[in-house]
């Protein structure tokens, strides 16, 4: 039941291939057999030759030809603001109620309630709050990323173990430090995965965010493609967002680790 | 490592020292499990004055922890007060400053950066508080173990650190439970030179848990002997020998097993 | 199975029932969007379904074995502008902002009004991408200043009693009013051609039925949602339909150049292939 | 920084309607004022009257006259379903993620990148795969509501003390009591926060499922809603889904505290 | 609540048991902070015959804990190999119980179900779990908190219920991390001679890790004392007192100073 040994190192840095490299050729193997008809699922050349005109493209050659890093940086501002806000209202208030039964009385009911409500219900009524714009797009990426952190915030502030903060209060640190030198760290596994579900669904609710009252951004192409039905398009958005996700989850954790001792020294 | 101390024999405080902490007729119940009206502390009364050492002996579960808990201020007595220079405790301080039973060392710092924690709040420049922490950390003998986390480091030398973290604040009541109790006999000599060291120097007024009699009888100024079911105090016993104490002497010998006897 | 949308234009797949043989139940699904329906009917979980000319003009160029049986609607589309803004015709466009969804036949309509009223719509108004369903939050908040869609949805605008519609975006010299059909696979007209020729005689019929019969063609309508009077408003803009003609090829073919032009399409399709006349003309002697 | 005591058994009764009730006295304000028109902000009493239409009127009276309960019934079929995939696929794979390093090696990745990817995306892939219907719609549901379980249980695992499995091992207990009898009660804080995400946004995601190709359920009356620009529908939507994602909340919660000592004991 | 048990002096084993365990040439070294060549424990070797009862003395930090450890097969040994009858031993099994020197109690589970939980598996019907069980709750002293969870028991509590749960199992081989460090003296004698007890009746094979000379000089066959940095052993004492042993006798008294003063 132990973790294996990293013994065979080579091993563990190929093992994180294996998945997709066994689905991208078993996606080559259906559409080369012609088992399904490309226009159900594109043929893995036509994907790529769409991602080389959407990424490498001079711009205007096409519908989407060479706008990738134009919508990459507007998408990446979007999905930082909106995470942001969430981490900056959600982190605070899911520690002081994970530690104050009042607060946690009077949000818990509320928030737990609002979890459950579709994203896209909120569309029309951000709209009339914030206008089209940044300001809704950011609004429903925050929205969608503050339950997951705050849930966990709260969770892992509840459970922190009372003889440490005990130890710390004799010590004579107060609230504040208190917050940050031992609940923050003693709750850091759950609020790390916390951060790490908000950031994974910042990207996934960027969609909503971009369908109103923005021209630009990932999201934006993945719904035109959708429209018109474009597969191969909703394909190379898959693969992006799939990819640029990994590597933000991957530089968030760097960041933690970077950031708290106790997301490097524990588990 | 080892760390050797010296007592220098100072000239005794007088008896007449002002009160520093009184018990009044404090009681605990647990809300949970119908323990019996009983509860598990009953109207236990008690001071201790400035510089007193005073150590708890009693069987397991009579409540010396839950004692402590009260009043470094954990938790609140179900009925009775705790006074700590004639104001009522009711928060955690540093003036009261505990060693847990239980493993509290921060898991995520360092040897050297738990001793240090409790110093970062203070105004001290950041050399001294180096020096400082450098000087515990060697106290209890572990130099070389700086930089370890507490989950590589041995069961005797977690509670070394637990130690160092709280003697370096130099607070004014010292709850200590069971503080040496996975000790080796050697380590735990030097642990009780160094707690008699400090005492005879900064003279705060420590509250000493421990099943170890000569252990009690080494140490302290006054033995109060618990009672279970409800816990309270059976006897306050007062050891006046003369400090420092050797293990070998007679007087020694004839406390101990006093003592002994009476928690047969 | 036949696939459509829940709109008062689009409702005759709700009626297939009381005119299809006995032997067939049909059984009708409802999207929000032509690209879906596509992919479902070419996945085999639908035999028929409604798409936009312009959907299945793409679908077309690119190869994918869609044929168009039918037309399903035609108009339906209208230019709407902030009532008491100062918009008093098209020319008044420019410089403004003007709310569209990419890849539709509206985009297409809008872009031909803004052309030939003289405004590029590349430099002399501002496009912005705005939902269908959020096109009236966002005119009557006043984010953007005027928007092109589909009915219901100008209609609402205007009963709501913040929008007007200014003109109604149809050229009779290219695209016209063409606006929608239904479309089958390709093998399903090779190895079940009977059955399509019901379908599509069914579609025929509930299209002259409703066409008959406004009232109950209005009153299933607001059983989607939408008011009566909303409806009543908005139904001289909505045109059922079933017959396909030359003329409506021709149509088409305008609207293919013009979405050639804007980049949505690489290259022209088979119109004959997309296009087959010969059961509407089936239907047509059956009906005679 | 501890809990505050529940001595006033009376407010913390009332404390969790407190947000709801100055939420909806501001709303009645606002409306009542005439600020904003009611086309973009329904008026209560229009909301309630829609809300009542929906719940309580025969069906066939309009619009969505007396649909509820059907909806309902259909709805949470398809929520169930799909949360209960999610459970049964992301509980095991993130336990075992979460102990075994070659599994973690292997699923890792993957999983975090597609974590990122909208749901949206996956419907014209899913339409292909599942056809359309209650299968596609029971995938997107637990598609979304994997990657918080999953990642959830992963991290639990991944933090267990390695003395309670030691205890565990040198009592004899094999590999599946370890993991019932020890993994996953010791897990339990982080499996529950997974859990009860997850169940939130099973809901959240029941709009996309219900999009395409079925036409009852709460998710397809939201988004005819939104296609009619019926916002006080869609205001109804949001309190019903709200209202529903919390009593699902408050029964997986209890539900778990009856099933699992370790739900019931810790804090 | 009091269990007192007098031990019946059966005869004692003859010399030429069988070996269970055999530690050959065993050393560890951890990888982080380079804690030099030497490595934690060197070249380790001994034999612990059927129904022996050795006990370990060392002191803090000296690998006493990361020994049995690996006896228990929790941690792979750096070189050299343990063998229990002969099979080389690799995994954690219950014929190796270990009571740990942390607090290992489940703390979902009450004391009763923490002591029953090894039984789970085992073939017996639940009646004569549920005795089993209760047995075991009143040999140590817990009758009245059966349920209790771990952490509403003091720390002397639950260093009992570590026993509890481990005797209850009847284990060959019983690895003892300090198990009655937390206990009061007359808590303390009263385990030790439940242990004496259950041993003279199973005759299990006993490692015992203890701080305090006199316990082991009570208990134990033989006393290996252990150096430090690297851990290795230093001497191997056999104890050959008559059984029951008398905490007065001259003997006795003997053999603790020998050892006191061996490990200064
Ligand atoms: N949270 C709690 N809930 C219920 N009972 C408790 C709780 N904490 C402690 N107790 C009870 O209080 C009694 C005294 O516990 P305490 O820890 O003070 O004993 P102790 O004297 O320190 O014993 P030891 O020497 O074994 O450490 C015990 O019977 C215990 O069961
Ligand atoms: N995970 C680890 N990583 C690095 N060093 C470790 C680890 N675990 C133990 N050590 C080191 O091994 C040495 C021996 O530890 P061990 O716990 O075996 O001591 P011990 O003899 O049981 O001491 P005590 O009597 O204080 O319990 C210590 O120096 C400790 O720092
Ligand atoms: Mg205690
Ligand atoms: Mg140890």
């Amino acid at each position: 039941m132990n973790r294996l040994n990293s013994t065979s190192g080579r091993l563990n840095r190929l093992l994180p291939w294996f998945l997709p490299v066994v689905s991208f050729l078993s996606w080559f193997a259906v559409s080369e057999s012609g088992m399904v008809p490309t226009y159900l699922l594109p043929h893995p050349k036509d994907v790529l030759a769409a991602a080389s005109t959407y990424i490498f493209s001079e711009a205007g050659q096409g519908s989407h030809a060479g706008r990738f890093f134009e919508d990459l940086t507007a998408s990446t501002i979007r999905v930082m603001s909106g995470f942001g806000l969430a981490v900056v209202v959600g982190i605070p208030l899911g520690i002081v109620s994970g530690r104050v039964a009042l607060v946690n009385g009077m949000l818990g009911m509320t928030v737990n309630a609002l979890r459950a409500v579709p994203g896209i219900s909120w569309l029309p009524l951000a709209m009339v709050w914030f206008g089209i714009g940044l300001k809704t797009t950011v609004f429903l990426v925050a929205l969608a990323a503050f339950f997951p952190i705050y849930l966990n915030a709260e969770a892992g502030a509840r459970q922190v173990s009372p003889i440490l903060l005990q130890a710390g209060a004799m010590m004579g640190v107060n609230r504040l430090r208190g917050t940050f030198a031992i609940l923050i760290p003693a709750a850091m596994p759950h609020i790390i995965t916390g951060l790490r579900l908000g950031m994974g669904i910042s990207w996934a609710y960027l969609v909503l965010g971009e369908l109103t009252g923005v021209s630009n951004g990932l999201g934006a192409v993945i719904m035109d493609a959708r429209m018109l039905g474009r597969i191969d398009i909703i394909v190379v958005g898959i693969i992006l967002i799939a990819l640029i996700g990994r590597l933000c989850d991957l530089g968030l954790h760097q960041l933690l680790r970077l950031s708290f001792k106790s997301a490097r020294r524990m588990p | 490592m080892t760390t050797r101390l010296r007592i220098v024999g100072t000239g005794r405080k007088p008896e007449v020292a002002p009160v520093v902490l009184e018990i009044q007729r404090l009681s605990k119940r647990f809300g949970t499990h119908g323990s019996g009206d009983a509860g598990v502390l009953k109207e236990i009364s008690m001071k201790a004055r400035r510089g007193e050492m005073i150590c708890i002996l009693g069987r397991s579960g009579c409540g010396k922890s839950t004692l402590l808990k009260i009043l470094a201020g954990f938790m609140p007595p179900s009925s009775g007060l705790v006074r700590l220079n004639g104001n009522p405790v009711s928060r955690p301080g540093p003036d009261r400053c505990v060693v847990f039973q239980e493993d509290a060392l921060f898991p995520w710092l360092t040897v050297r950066e738990n001793i240090a924690f409790g110093l970062k709040g203070r105004k001290m420049d950041r050399g001294e508080q180096q020096r400082e922490v450098d000087r515990f950390v060697s106290l209890v003998g572990l130099t070389d173990y700086g930089d370890y986390l507490p989950q590589e480091i041995s069961g005797g030398m977690k509670q070394r650190v637990s130690l160092a973290r709280v003697l370096i604040l130099q607070p004014e009541v010292l709850l200590m439970d069971e503080p040496f109790a996975a000790l080796d006999a050697q380590t735990r000599e030097e642990m009780q030179n160094l707690l008699l060291y400090l005492w005879e120097k900064l003279s705060h007024t420590v509250l000493f848990v421990t099943h170890d009699v000569n252990e009690a009888v080494l140490l302290a100024d006054r033995i109060i002997l618990f009672e279970k079911e409800p816990g309270r105090i059976k006897k306050d016993i007062k050891i006046s020998l003369p400090r420092p104490r050797e293990k070998s002497t007679e007087g020694y010998f004839a406390h101990c097993r006093s003592i002994t006897s009476e928690i047969r | 199975r036949i696939g459509t949308w829940k709109t008062p234009q689009t409702i005759q797949p709700f009626f297939y029932d009381r005119f299809l043989p006995d032997s067939m139940k049909s059984q009708i699904l409802s999207f929000t969007n032509p690209a879906d329906q596509k992919t479902a009917l070419l996945a085999g979980s639908l035999d028929m379904c409604g798409t936009t000319l312009a959907h299945a003009i793409y679908s077309a160029s690119v190869d994918q074995p869609v044929v168009v049986v039918a037309a399903l609607c035609n108009k339906c589309s209208a230019l709407v502008v902030k009532k008491d803004g100062p918009i008093q015709s098209e020319k008044d466009l420019r410089g403004k902002t003007i709310g569209y969804v990419p890849g539709t036949m509206h985009e297409i309509l809008l872009r031909e009004t803004l052309t030939r009223n003289g405004i590029s719509p590349a430099r002399d108004v501002k496009l912005i991408r705005v939902d269908f369903f959020d096109m009236g939050t966002a005119l009557a908040r006043g984010s953007i200043d005027a928007f092109l869609s589909g009915e219901p949805f100008p209609t609402l605008a205007a009963n709501r009693g913040y929008g007007r519609i200014l003109s109604h975006p149809y050229y009779p010299d290219s695209i016209s009013t063409i606006n929608a059909g239904m479309i089958v696979r390709r093998n399903t007209i090779d190895k079940q051609p009977e059955k399509v020729a019901r379908m599509v005689l069914a579609h025929a019929r509930a299209t002259r039925y409703l066409r008959d019969h406004p009232d109950e063609w209005l009153d299933k309508a607001s059983g989607f949602g939408i008011r009566l009077e909303v409806l009543k408003a908005a139904a001289p803009n909505m045109e059922l339909a079933w017959e396909m003609d030359a003329a409506f090829v021709l149509k088409a073919k305008a609207l293919g150049s013009r979405m050639q032009a804007l980049g949505i399409i690489d290259r022209q399709p088979d119109y004959d292939g997309l296009f087959d006349l010969s059961y509407v003309r089936q239907a047509q002697k059956r009906l005679e």
